[in-house]
């Protein structure tokens, strides 16, 4: 977390502000279930929407992003939190799945798997074995600070999330893996577990809906692969967080042999308020397969970094000047965009220009939405350096069980330090996507994509900087950098 | 067609001639044990060759068996799927990315394609990944020319480098550990594939060897320095893929391409283990295992691989004779046999005569002796393992057979184990019940002591009374007992030793056939009695007749002794009389050539052509590695030239004549590598019941209960430079603050 | 297993090597065999060492013939009448040590023979 | 004609002259079945002399008369290293006027003793692939069998 969250003095007026507007309004507790529960509620029948953002505050789920609010029970109650819970539980698994997949919302975690489709796996006949929600809390990305926001100032979102996750699986507890590093949240998290207990909405006969739920804390040791998810369950399990092969996926021998689903915090946390206010209503937002809203945090050289929730599809553009409060030095000074937390590649100033912030659009730029976390640079960023550092990070956290990532980041990293300076021959960069390819998908867990993708994109967007630098070097150093020999180990 | 195929052609004839069949090497008990309904069979396709496979399999499997060779390294039949190397990526038609083989199941009409662009790609660049921190010491590494790494470097890797990298920063290098006097690391050679780890987990049952780290830190090691605890450690040698774990006896000695391989069979325990002995210039290099499914499967004992040392050491090369001041000196062997001759002749009839075979004897050997023996009127013709002479003792041999056999573990719902510790008395056995424990969900019982067998069991005492309440069901654990669907009960052989074999012996008999009743019902064929014997000659000595009494030799007071590889020290001088007469034959100056007047010696189970019963009553035969160094025979050879001196008549003249006396004696001897079955459970107990219980006090207690005893017990092992290496690397480890 | 009924039909298939019929094969052998006679008082004096008679050294000429004498494929005898040419020029060269010649004499024993009975193979050590 | 004739008596002469007569010519020429005429260059110390004439053609030019008291059985290896170097060329300075460098650890030359009781016999330097077992003797002890292990401890 080399990027927390710094809050200027300047956008501080500002961000209450809007704070203070998304509360005063309505009274918490009254404005948005009849939303929910209200069945006149006009079918979104609006035409092809083409503006995305900014998002009206009173559609806002978290309201507690910023911790200007009471977290505990009490304060969330205010907000609407567990708010008819026994009544959505009741309704059944069905159709709290259903309702998922009616408002079209994605895994937040990083890949985008249709939740709904995901929970819906879990609904196998029984065969005597528990079945285990676990939520992936062990947010390590690079750039992403949403999942923390969520458990510090909003625990209670995340454990209603939890028991009607789970209800909707037939889960029969939670564990909530934290990462390490994050001690307050955990803590906040645990007591607002407790509170939930006392209150008696998780625990024997939560809510009083006769359904029993139990959800755990469990805090790792702060790897970065125990975020993936067989990982996460392997070290949960006490073992070393390693990734498990797939198949058998995690739906079928999970945690303890049982069948497991992981989800992401944001995901979880976001459930009661889709069920609450109907799928339909969040599927309102975006674009068709990008639903919903999302918190997008923004980082790097901007005047204002910050976590916002916004609407899906909304222009990156928009997001930065927005939010943000513009790039340091205005927009013109931008070098380069990194949309989705480290792992996906960087997009240069051109295409930051007009792209949409979702899955789609973000693919079809060949890059990703991942977490939404935008690392933004402006144009005093070593852009080398920059990935160079990224490629130094997986290499440190490369589990080191399967080849490709164990000896291919290792190898990546050496290169890319090198390229920092220039001391290599301009042939080396094609090795280097050769390299970068043979890592993609070889592997066991998605590291060795997320290691070679920074990689790809540098390559891509910024190949004459790097050849000018390695120009710039054999000036200095003589024609030849170094004794390469296309032979010699 | 050669003059030897003829040869060989004649023979097999002569076999059908002589059993009616040509005997099977192997019967496939798993085949066996399958009558349930086949499941329906998957069609895929691999290189576009449609083949049929069980559902589950993995496409590797299915790729094995469409006859195409997907590389690996990780991967090993006999342990759980890492899936870690990434070597066995495939494509597969329809999917974006290449999938690893070892771990992915088939599906039905999945299309493999095993020689595709993408496929021989993926292996390239792995085997790139692996090399990039591999060391090029291959000239100075042991395994080169077995070494996996090297072969699939020249038959998928690309032919050109390019770690530019290396000259900048090196490659990675990781400190060598210590893991004990057998297993020799260098680290920097580990490719990470776990083998051995998992080997150490699962097989062995001691979790010393894991990984620590994290990406290219990972190291595999012991944590902190220390011994690799296990009777099966060597193992992980064959197991390695490249040279990170390497033999240290072995060390520098040999190439893979320089050594003759003699497949044979391991004499250590009464297992049987296969074993391909590499020898160069008459010298035995190594010994490594050999696969056999029904016995040992691919593991060997670390006495097994590493005892031959003692091959070599304190070895009888001379015939001896004492001289006029009492002392052993070499002769030649006319002036040897006319003196033992002489001696021999000298008693008039053989009424005062005695024999005592030893642990390591061939049939061959155990047959001609007793063949003198009886020509000479000598009738204590004893074998040094006791057996209770109860009910029909050894005349039916399904009482002193393993009759369940030792693939049949894995069928095997619960197992109790009476008075054994297997783990130390039959390594391999141990891993197999292990096997069948972890996989099968087998129930294990014990009487006798609390020991560490690398699995958990039900402890249910051990004392003698237990039996007989297991018997009559009055037991807590009866329950589960006559619930049992396929029970075994293994009897140790070193409860014979005690004063109340027979009781012990009668009672668990009577407990196997009260079991035998339940589970006939679930399988008629189903066997329950077993005996864990630990001397590998000791079934075909009780298939040819010996007497499994030391003490009839003790009373008789003999005038002359024949001790024919007896080193167990059971006889001792003071037990005979003053002038007693004691040959010695053998191949080890061991504790019976020390009380010997004149020595014969023979040759080792590495140097002769023989035939061992296992405890299962499994003939196999070992065969000619090296021949007996200086003036040793073969020990059939040496008793049949005896003979002809002693005026006796023996009439074979070559190892197949010998081998035509051992049919008419014990058939099931001469048909190798089959087991003859014997069932003759109720005939047994009827003859049972006369017997009166009477148990002694004392607790069950198998002799060898710590590794540190097991390396040592016989007189190779003791011999073995090697052997005694462990022994004191044991007692440092239990001595060290890392005890465990 | 009809291995011998099949010589002859691959034979008659085969190239000749010198001789086409028996009548030239048996002359050929002839024709060697007389010079190898003629030979005999040479033999004598070039490899005196051997104190071979003449009828001693006839005897051993003629025995080496006749060691071969029931070879009926024409192949094999043509080469052995090659070979034993060779031989004869060897010989007559004085190409041929003492020694070498002398192994034209196979009763002239040049090794141990092995013992037929148990006891006296068990002492040598077999 | 007849100068070569008195050239070749003058030769005898001269040849006579350089043995020191009749009988220590006839006796050389038993010895060497040659006569060669040169100069004398050195002896070493076991007697034996050396000669060179530069009209021979080189090969020839330089020779050895072994020391009297071997009479016939002269043989190559006779000739000490310092004076084998001259013989053969390696060096034109005979130890006679550069000797060599004298170190102590330098010891006498030995002829070849091929044939005589001194010869030498090669004998294997590898320990034995087998070690048999010692039985016990007057002046060991019993304790044979434990002596590997005894060794190792």
């Amino acid at each position: 977390m080399a990027l927390t969250k710094r809050l200027p003095l300047a956008s501080l007026l500002q961000l209450s502000n809007r704070h203070l507007a998304t509360q005063t309004p309505p009274p918490p507790a009254a404005n948005p279930p009849p939303k929910a529960q209200a069945p006149p509620t006009p079918p979104p029948a609006q035409p092809q929407k083409t503006k995305f953002g900014p998002l009206k505050d009173e559609d806002r789920i978290f309201t507690n992003l910023y911790g200007r609010h009471d977290w505990h029970l009490k304060g969330a109650m205010s907000r609407g939190d567990w708010h008819k819970t026994k009544e959505i539980v009741l309704k059944g698994s069905a159709w709290i799945i259903d309702e998922v997949k009616k408002s079209g919302l994605r895994g937040r975690g990083g890949a985008g798997f249709p939740s709904g489709l995901k929970w819906s796996f879990m609904n196998k006949p029984p065969d005597g074995r528990p079945k285990y929600l676990v939520i992936n809390a062990d947010e390590g990305e690079p750039g992403t600070c949403k999942d923390r926001e969520i458990m510090r100032h909003d625990p209670h979102k995340l454990i209603e999330g939890c028991l009607i996750a789970g209800h909707a699986m037939g889960a029969r507890a939670c564990y909530i893996y934290i990462r390490g590093e994050f001690y307050n949240e955990g803590s906040n998290v645990q007591l607002a577990i407790q509170e939930a207990y006392k209150a008696g909405y998780i625990g024997k006969n939560a809510c009083g809906t006769g359904y029993d739920f139990d959800i755990f804390v469990h805090r790792g040791a702060g790897a970065y692969i125990c975020g993936e998810e067989t990982a996460l369950i392997e070290s949960l399990e006490g073992k070393q967080g390693k990734p498990r092969l797939k198949p058998p996926f995690p739906a079928d021998i999970g945690l303890f042999g049982c069948p497991t689903t992981v989800t992401n915090v944001e995901t979880v946390a976001v459930a009661p308020e889709i069920c609450r206010r109907g799928g339909d209503w969040f599927a309102s937002f975006g674009r068709e397969r990008n639903r919903g809203t999302k918190l997008f945090c923004i980082s790097g050289h901007v005047n204002n970094p910050v976590t916002v929730e916004e609407e899906m599809s909304i222009p990156l553009k928009e997001l930065i000047e927005r939010h943000a409060g513009g790039v340091r030095g205005g927009w013109d000074n931008l070098l380069a965009i990194i949309p989705g937390g480290s792992s996906v590649p960087l997009l240069p100033k051109k295409i930051c220009d007009d792209v949409l912030m979702d899955f789609d659009a973000l693919v079809a730029v060949q890059s990703g939405l991942g977490t939404a976390a935008v690392i933004v640079m402006d144009k005093s960023t070593d852009v080398v350096k920059a990935i160079a550092r990224l490629s130094d990070f997986y290499q440190h956290e490369s589990c080191g069980q399967c080849t490709p990532c164990r000896e291919g980041t290792g190898w990546l990293a050496k290169m890319m330090n090198r390229f920092v300076a220039g001391n290599a021959r301009p042939a080396e960069i094609d090795m280097i996507w050769e390299l970068s390819k043979q890592i993609e998908g070889h592997t066991i867990c998605a590291l060795g994509d997320a290691a070679a993708w920074p990689v790809q994109g540098l390559i891509r967007h910024y190949r004459p900087e790097m050849e000018r630098r390695m120009a710039e070097y054999a000036a200095k150093h003589g024609d030849a950098p170094q004794k390469v020999s296309a032979s010699g180990h | 067609m050669s003059s030897v195929q003829l040869k060989r052609l004649l023979v097999a004839l002569n076999r059908v001639k002589q059993h009616g069949y040509i005997p099977k090497c192997k019967q496939s008990t798993a085949a066996a044990a399958q009558p349930k309904k086949e499941p329906e069979k998957i069609e895929v396709f691999v290189d576009g060759k449609p083949i049929h496979v069980e559902p589950n399999t993995t496409v590797l499997q299915a790729c094995a068996v469409a006859g195409v060779e997907i590389p690996r390294y990780c991967y090993h039949e006999r342990l759980s799927i890492a899936g870690n190397c990434r070597m066995c990526l495939v494509e597969i038609e329809k999917t974006p990315k290449p999938v690893a083989s070892c771990a992915m199941p088939v599906m039905k009409g999945m299309r493999i394609l095993t020689d595709s662009p993408l496929t021989k790609r993926a292996r390239e660049g792995v085997m790139e990944f692996l090399l990039v921190n591999h060391p090029l010491d291959c000239p100075i590494c042991d395994q080169g020319g077995e070494c996996d790494l090297q072969d699939q470097s020249m038959a998928f890797g690309n032919d050109r480098s390019r770690f530019t990298d290396n000259e900048f920063s090196g490659k990675r290098c990781v400190e060598d550990k210590n893991i004990g006097p057998l297993v020799k690391t260098s680290m920097n050679r580990c490719i990470h594939c776990t083998r051995c780890v998992r080997f150490g987990s699962e097989v062995a049952g001691v979790s010393d060897l894991g990984t620590t780290g994290r990406g290219s830190d990972m190291i595999i090691g012991t944590y902190v320095e220390r011994l690799f605890m296990s009777e099966l450690s060597g193992n992980v040698i064959d197991l390695c893929p490249v040279g990170a774990l390497t033999s240290k006896p072995y060390a520098f000695t040999a190439r893979p391409w320089e050594t003759r391989k003699t497949e044979s069979v391991d004499v250590m325990d009464a297992l049987g283990s296969n074993i391909v002995i590499n020898t160069r210039g008459g010298d035995v290099l190594r010994v490594i295992p050999r696969t056999n499914e029904e016995v040992n499967e691919e593991w060997i004992s670390d006495k097994t691989r590493f005892a031959y040392d003692g091959l070599k050491l304190q070895r009888l090369t001379a015939p001896m004779l004492k001289n006029r001041d009492g002392y052993l000196v070499p002769c030649d062997w006319e002036d040897a046999l006319s003196v033992v001759a002489e001696r021999i002749g000298r008693l008039g009839n053989g009424s005062k005569m005695a024999a005592l075979a030893g642990r390591f004897c061939d049939a061959e050997g155990l047959i001609a002796l007793k063949d003198l023996m009886n020509q000479l009127g000598c009738e204590t013709v004893c074998v040094e393992e006791r057996f209770p002479n109860v009910g029909a003792s050894i005349d039916l041999r399904s009482n002193y057979l393993f009759n369940g056999t030792i693939a049949g573990i894995e069928q095997a719902d619960l197992v109790v184990l009476i008075g054994t510790n297997p783990r130390y008395e039959a390594p391999v056995l141990n891993a197999r019940i292990r096997k069948a424990f972890i996989h099968n969900d087998l129930q294990v019982a014990v009487i006798g002591p609390k020991i560490d067998l690398t699995y958990s069991y039900e402890h249910l005492g051990d004392n003698t009374n237990i039996l007989s309440d297991l018997a009559s069901g009055k037991h807590a654990f009866s329950k589960a007992l006559n619930g049992a669907k396929r029970p075994l009960v293994i009897l140790g052989s070193a409860m014979f030793e005690r004063p109340d074999a027979a009781s012990l012996y009668a009672s668990a008999a009577q407990l196997s056939e009260k079991l035998r009743d339940v589970s006939s019902k679930e399988d008629k064929e189903w066997r329950v009695f077993n005996v864990l014997h630990r001397n590998a000659s000791q079934v075909a000595a009780l298939d040819l007749g010996y007497k499994p009494d030391v003490k009839s030799i003790i009373d008789l007071k003999p005038s002359l002794l024949y001790l024919f590889g007896a080193d167990e020290g059971l006889i001792k001088r003071e037990d005979l009389p003053k002038d007693c007469y004691i040959i010695y034959q053998g191949h080890h100056g061991d504790r019976g050539a020390k009380i010997a007047d004149a020595i014969l010696p023979g040759a080792a189970y590495t140097e002769k052509h023989g035939i061992y019963a296992n405890t299962e009553g499994r003939a196999q035969q070992t065969h000619v590695a090296t021949t007996p160094p200086g003036k040793a025979r073969e020990d059939w050879k040496i008793i049949r030239a005896l003979a002809e001196v002693c005026g006796a008549s023996l009439r074979y003249n070559d190892i197949d004549e010998i081998r035509e006396r051992i049919e008419q004696v014990a058939p099931n001897l001469t048909r190798l590598d089959s087991i003859e079955q014997a069932n003759y459970f109720k005939q047994n107990i009827e003859l049972l019941k006369q017997h009166q219980s009477s148990f002694h006090n004392q607790p069950l207690t198998p002799p060898i209960n710590n590794l540190k005893d097991f390396y040592m017990t016989d007189s190779i092992s003791r011999a073995s430079l090697t052997m005694a290496k462990c022994v004191k690397a044991v007692d440092q480890q239990l001595k060290s603050q890392h005890r465990n | 297993m009809s291995l011998a009924a099949r010589i002859p039909q691959t034979l008659k298939q085969v190239r000749p090597v010198l001789s086409t019929d028996h009548a030239e094969a048996k002359r050929r052998v002839l024709n060697l065999y007389k010079i190898w006679l003629r030979q005999i008082p040479y033999i004598r004096v070039d490899y005196i060492k051997n104190n071979w008679s003449e009828i001693r050294l006839r005897d051993v000429i003629k025995e080496n013939f006749m060691r071969n004498k029931d070879i009926t494929d024409l192949r094999v005898i043509d080469l052995l009448v090659v070979r034993g040419q060779m031989d004869f020029v060897e010989t007559a060269e004085i190409w041929r040590q003492q020694h070498n010649a002398a192994t034209l004499d196979s009763r002239k024993d040049t090794y141990k023979k092995k013992p037929a009975g148990f006891l006296e193979r068990f002492y040598e050590g077999h | 004609m007849s100068e070569g004739i008195l050239a070749k008596v003058g030769q005898w002469f001269k040849i006579m002259r350089h043995y020191g007569g009749i009988k220590n010519t006839v006796l050389s020429l038993y010895r060497y079945d040659d006569l060669k005429t040169g100069n004398f260059i050195g002896a070493d110390k076991y007697g034996n002399r050396y000669y060179q004439n530069t009209r021979y053609f080189v090969g020839r030019s330089r020779w050895v008369q072994y020391a009297d008291r071997v009479g016939l059985d002269y043989d190559a290896s006779q000739v000490p290293p310092e004076w084998h170097r001259w013989l053969q060329y390696i060096t034109d300075d005979p130890p006679t006027t550069t000797p060599l460098k004298k170190y102590p650890w330098m010891i006498d030359h030995i002829e070849n003793r091929t044939g005589t009781s001194q010869i030498y016999v090669p004998y294997t330097t590898v320990p034995p692939k087998i070690q048999s077992w010692q039985p016990p003797t007057p002046s060991t002890t019993t304790q044979n069998i434990s002596s590997t292990k005894s060794q190792l401890q």
